[in-house]
């Protein structure tokens, strides 16, 4: 094993306060009309962009469908990232093979952009007992429920990658509700104490269910909350994936060249209810969204991609074609009835069943058997 | 995601007040109506946890009354289950009644340390000067085929914990009833919500007292052998003793409602009027509520018992899918078949 | 009961950086050699340094006595707060009568100073059961030792005051180990979120045990975690009782007047062990502590106080002797053993003790009752 | 505070090897070189929490690892206990095996959420593919004299949560073997380790391979009647065995090692040969391991039972200081009475 490591020397705590404090205003290269805003920052390579339009196709298209199997009952719930595919796309793009994703359950589009099966990755939200794809293969972590525990383990992730001197960055995704937990102070406290290479991405998209960002926070911003850890904070418009592409990839590099963990806000919109179970009605108006919706991050790029002569019809009909593929494997997957098995329940609590879980396995089977029988 | 209850959730149309004659009625209305009778008769009840406000609840349990009681009685905090407990047992201190909701199970285990190190001790560790007056409401267990963290039945952690009552209710009078009671509580009331129980109805007249916390029930008389139920495996309980019956075996049916305090005088008196008994329980069955129960009714029943007391729980397993949680939820069928195997041939 | 409360309000979430941000140095009004530094900071009024110099004399020998106590076995462990006791003092004596106190393990001295009996106050630590004084009547909460957890009460205990319009403000003080918890930024947040009338109150002692600050945190200050959540944070030199008086009065001021919670880091050094059971040599050196020594708050208040007519030997010599009183009264209440009740386990658990309790007391008496038949 | 350890700890000085003959070692010795041993042999073993570096923890079980293994191997965390947990979590799902130390007992319940909906279930919510090696040591229950939430025993909150293995020792070999299975173990184990007998020195030879987790030990024979213990309880229990001997009375003790898995073979045997038992156990009774104990070794062993098994265990109340800790924690006496009471009349 390479041993490459050494905790942050603060002696003096003295970092600098300015390199820590976020821009005041979030990060935007191209503006909803799909012009290109002169700022000092870098527009991702064109080609980068074109990879990326087609990723928000296919993200849309996974979300609309993942919507319909939820109404037809094939889905258990859905919390649907439309809207927010932009952050889905680019949080993954940015990521060597090597990397590692830490989704929630929000992140599905993302687990998808990072080449799972649509089908696998739909397999808790579908109400089996397992997250559907192997972590270790994929590199992607089971999707995170309990909010904000999973930073941490993004965190223990990264380190040992780190002992062992493999140049694997974690990119830990979470809302803007779950920066309220404690679980998130903790894991970019041990990130920035430990310069463990993670990149903290907060999708804030103003609600955590029904409750609003400012019942959340009184702060400037989150991303004001990396200088009370000593990491850099930086925001950037949600629904553009250009800045996402630069912000995120920025980030990444700097994680990954060993300037420790890095917090990047992405200011987003929850356009849709949290999941099909909800009812927004009750908490904000339609007049609260619309404005959103002409932030569209796939309307945004189109005219600028189009504008440069990186897409045309042809090519779109192309995504859309290859998004639509998607669709039908997600329709033919998870149409079909999966079996359950029993005895899947007791194989996997421990690498061997205990005794005590080999006889209650043993009563289930004896039930059927006798049910069988009759 | 908490939002797994179904997307049509009845919102509970409270009725202005309890009225006169037994009408049917859901436990999610009669758990509404409670708190706000509580609120209308005690200014210091104060409701808050995530999304209580004016979502009112993932399962509308409070719905109505932020519109009723104003952002101050009844609000949406950050989304911090330590947090939420942690000031609300500052507010306790400071003369307040909070009702706090953890919004599923397992979503409670963040609040652990303020629950067990603090809520618990703070009336012993202050000779009794600062008591904790809170009730924590825990939408809770299974059968609603929820996700994962959505199912968890996490009863024995709090009854293991001294200083915490332990209350689960297992119908709409008894949910009015009990958490009327919880709120009046001068100590910390973990207050279970069986959540596949939510929107059944039955007849409720609220008017009418229920027996303390601390106190069991005999829902249904019996002679043959007894089931010990609380919480959700109480209707299960009974419907197993309606099937029993049918085959001509008179089981008797207690309710716990309330595991801390437990009321060994009922359930051992009922436990000694047949001689065999089924502590039926959701929960994972090692060291839980279910092995008390065993434990101490055989302690003080044994030469009473004609067979050892069995438990019908849930496997010792993290709660399954929706799939396949009838594999783990005590059903109607294992009850019986464990009643059979009450050695009846030592009868 | 009266209602007078709204939560914060931030929409555009557009609070002013600048204002949020601690000071690049911590404020020091009268140096280690007792000389005033000129800065744009009030000094406190003359009569509360003299009040604070009595006070600080009263807390360095309940210090010195209670460290004797725990070597003679009179108390089962002591956290000194040697060399913090500027921090002690200055944090009671900037509150109301109607105000609260939640202090830790270490913050006896400050208990004390608030008015608590010194036998009373050390009731936990010389190993019962109780924090031994009654939290309403002293307006103190029991000391908490799991760390950070009793900042939630003080937010909790605050926001009820407020509810019911009382002017209470609760100061809630912690170490810098304790700022690495969850419960610290829940803390924080909560407060935040509702504009809740408390001060938190950093000693930041260098040390967690045996871990340093740097161990602790990457930021630049601790107090760079206000803006993080929207709260003000502000640095001060925690030797200096001067400058603590007038940054935490300050902030107390500010709290009270309805401008939401306020962070204050002192930045001072535990000059003695964790505890008497702590071995420090393990984790630093001598050295290191040497220059703490120079910047004692006493050392450095008196020649200042001398030098300006506010203090002379007499004076000295009687607080002195009202301290040495203090030190005769713990040796007294201490020096006795108190009778343990059994009874008492089992009568406070509850308001009512439970059936359960009840017959698990009658055990007890039984087999005390068959003991003394022997 | 945590350095309520005694003043004056003695620094385990560590053998360079297990020597070939048995040496008096304390229990802190042995969990020293268990983990040194441990570490030569698998450099993926990773030892980190508060305090546990340069100053080897409050009660010195790591003392000297940093300086053989280096910062990197043994190192001082922020203080943050799920913060801990969790980041051994992801680091266990990457290759490593981390053994993290929770100060004392009270303060793992921050890391209760961690433990319960993470450590322990990650395997099951991966199928299989993602199983989480980490080793949480808890020095634990009181006898020290310690202040409050120095001295829980927490274990029934452990037991009960499915995926979790939880063992305690009672002894320096069973110590030193125990912590080296536990850190082999592919599943997460709770390793309790009861600080009163931190410094109690006995007879152990490390090169003898002890039981796996899982089995328990019978520790002495005899005909009469069976204890059941575990960690802290074990040596009082051997304790009254030789005093009932004395008084002509003989008891047998087993030291279940393992909580989860439980040994039933072992215990329904033993039980099973005396027909009498009592479980001595420090943690508050209710819902607890050892009602646990009681449940199903009745529900296995009923016919053979001349007399309901009995239970000495702490009180349903907060840990009680150091000057009352005696009334709480299982004595002797208290033993014997119940034995005594364990109906012989009907021998
Ligand atoms: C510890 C915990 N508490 C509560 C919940 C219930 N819950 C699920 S999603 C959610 C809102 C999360 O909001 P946010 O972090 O902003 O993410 P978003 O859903 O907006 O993507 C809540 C409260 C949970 N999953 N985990
Ligand atoms: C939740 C919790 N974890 C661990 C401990 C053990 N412990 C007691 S004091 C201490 C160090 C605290 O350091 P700091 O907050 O800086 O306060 P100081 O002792 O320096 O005043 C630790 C780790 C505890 N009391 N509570
Ligand atoms: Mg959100
Ligand atoms: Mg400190």
């Amino acid at each position: 094993m390479v041993f490459d490591w050494q905790p942050a020397q603060n002696p003096f705590m003295t970092r600098d306060a300015a390199l820590l404090l976020p821009s005041t205003e979030p990060v935007t290269l191209i503006d909803p009309d799909g012009d290109p805003v002169p700022v000092g920052h870098d527009m991702p390579d064109p080609q980068a962009l074109v990879r990326a339009y087609a990723a928000l196709i296919t993200a849309r298209r996974f979300n609309d469908q993942a919507n319909a199997l939820v109404r037809q009952g094939r889905l258990a719930v859905y919390p649907s990232s439309h809207g927010q595919e932009a952050c889905q796309v680019a949080c993954v793009q940015v990521l060597d093979p090597g990397d590692w994703l830490f989704p929630t359950y929000r992140d599905s589009a993302a687990i998808v952009a990072r080449g799972v099966d649509p089908v696998r990755a739909l397999t808790l939200l579908r109400g089996d007992w397992h997250c559907g794809y192997d972590p270790h293969a994929t590199r992607v972590a089971p999707q995170a429920t309990p909010l904000a525990t999973h930073l941490l383990h993004a965190v223990g992730v990264a380190h040992a990658a780190r002992l062992r001197g493999e140049p694997t960055v974690a990119m830990a995704v979470c809302g803007d509700g779950a920066t309220s937990e404690g679980d998130f102070h903790e894991a970019l406290n041990f990130a920035a104490v430990f310069r463990t290479p993670v990149v903290f991405f907060v999708q804030n998209n103003e609600y955590a269910i029904s409750v609003p960002l400012a019942r959340q926070t009184a702060a400037p911003s989150l991303a004001h909350k990396g200088i009370g850890y000593g990491v850099p904070g930086a925001r950037v418009d949600g629904n553009d994936v250009a800045a996402l592409l630069t912000v995120l990839g920025a980030a990444v590099t700097r994680a990954r060249a060993g300037e420790g963990p890095q917090l990047v806000e992405a200011h987003t919109y929850r356009v849709q209810p949290h999941t099909n179970a909800d009812d927004p009605g009750r908490y904000r108006s339609a007049d609260e969204v619309t404005p959103w919706l002409a932030r569209d991050p796939i309307t945004r790029l189109e005219p600028y991609l189009r504008g440069r002569a990186l897409l045309d019809d042809e090519k779109i009909a192309g995504y859309a074609a290859e998004a639509e593929e998607l669709a039908a494997r997600m329709r033919a997957g998870l149409g079909e009835d999966t079996v359950a098995d029993y005895r899947d329940l007791f194989a996997h609590v421990y690498a061997e069943p205990t005794p005590q879980l080999r006889e209650q396995q043993a009563l289930v089977a004896d039930e059927l058997s006798r049910e069988e029988a009759r | 995601m908490a939002a797994t209850a179904p997307s049509q959730v009845p919102s509970p149309t409270p009725s202005p007040a309890p009225s006169p004659r037994p009408e049917k009625i859901t436990m999610a209305n009669a758990l509404n109506q409670a708190l706000r009778d509580a609120m209308r008769a005690d200014d210091t009840v104060l409701v808050f946890g995530e999304d209580v406000g004016p979502l009112g609840g993932v399962f509308r349990i409070t719905d109505g009354l932020t519109a009723e009681f104003g952002e101050r009685r009844c609000f949406d905090t950050p989304l911090a289950e330590s947090g939420i407990l942690g000031m609300a047992i500052g507010m306790a201190m400071n003369g307040m009644r909070p009702v706090v909701e953890m919004q599923f199970d397992a979503f409670a285990y963040p609040a652990f340390e303020q629950l067990v190190s603090h809520a618990a001790k703070m009336r012993n560790r202050t000779r009794g000067r600062a008591g904790v007056p809170i009730v924590v409401r825990v939408p809770y267990a299974g059968g609603i085929g929820g996700v994962e963290h959505h199912c968890d039945s996490s009863e024995a952690y709090y009854a293991h914990t001294p200083g915490l009552h332990v209350v689960a209710p297992a119908d709409p009078a008894d949910a009015y009833g009990l958490l009327r009671r919880a709120i009046e509580s001068p100590d910390p009331v973990i207050f279970l919500e069986p959540k596949k129980l939510y929107f059944s109805r039955a007849e409720a007249d609220l008017t009418l007292p229920v027996p303390p916390i601390g106190r069991a029930v005999v829902r249904r008389p019996g002679t043959d052998a007894t089931l010990i139920a609380y919480g959700p495996a109480v209707p299960v309980a009974l419907e197993a003793a309606e099937a029993a019956a049918q085959e001509g075996r008179s089981l008797q049916v207690v309710d716990l409602r309330s595991i801390v305090p437990f009321d060994d005088e009922t359930v051992c008196a009922a436990v000694r009027s047949t001689g065999r008994a089924v502590v039926v329980a959701e929960a994972a069955g090692f060291a839980s509520v279910s092995s008390e129960v065993v434990a101490r009714v055989t302690e003080r029943c044994f030469h009473s018992l004609h067979a050892p007391i069995r438990r019908v729980t849930g496997f010792d397993i993290p709660y399954p899918p929706p799939k396949l949680e009838h594999v783990q939820l005590p059903s109607v069928d294992r009850i019986l078949d464990t009643v059979d195997d009450l050695q009846w041939e030592f009868a």
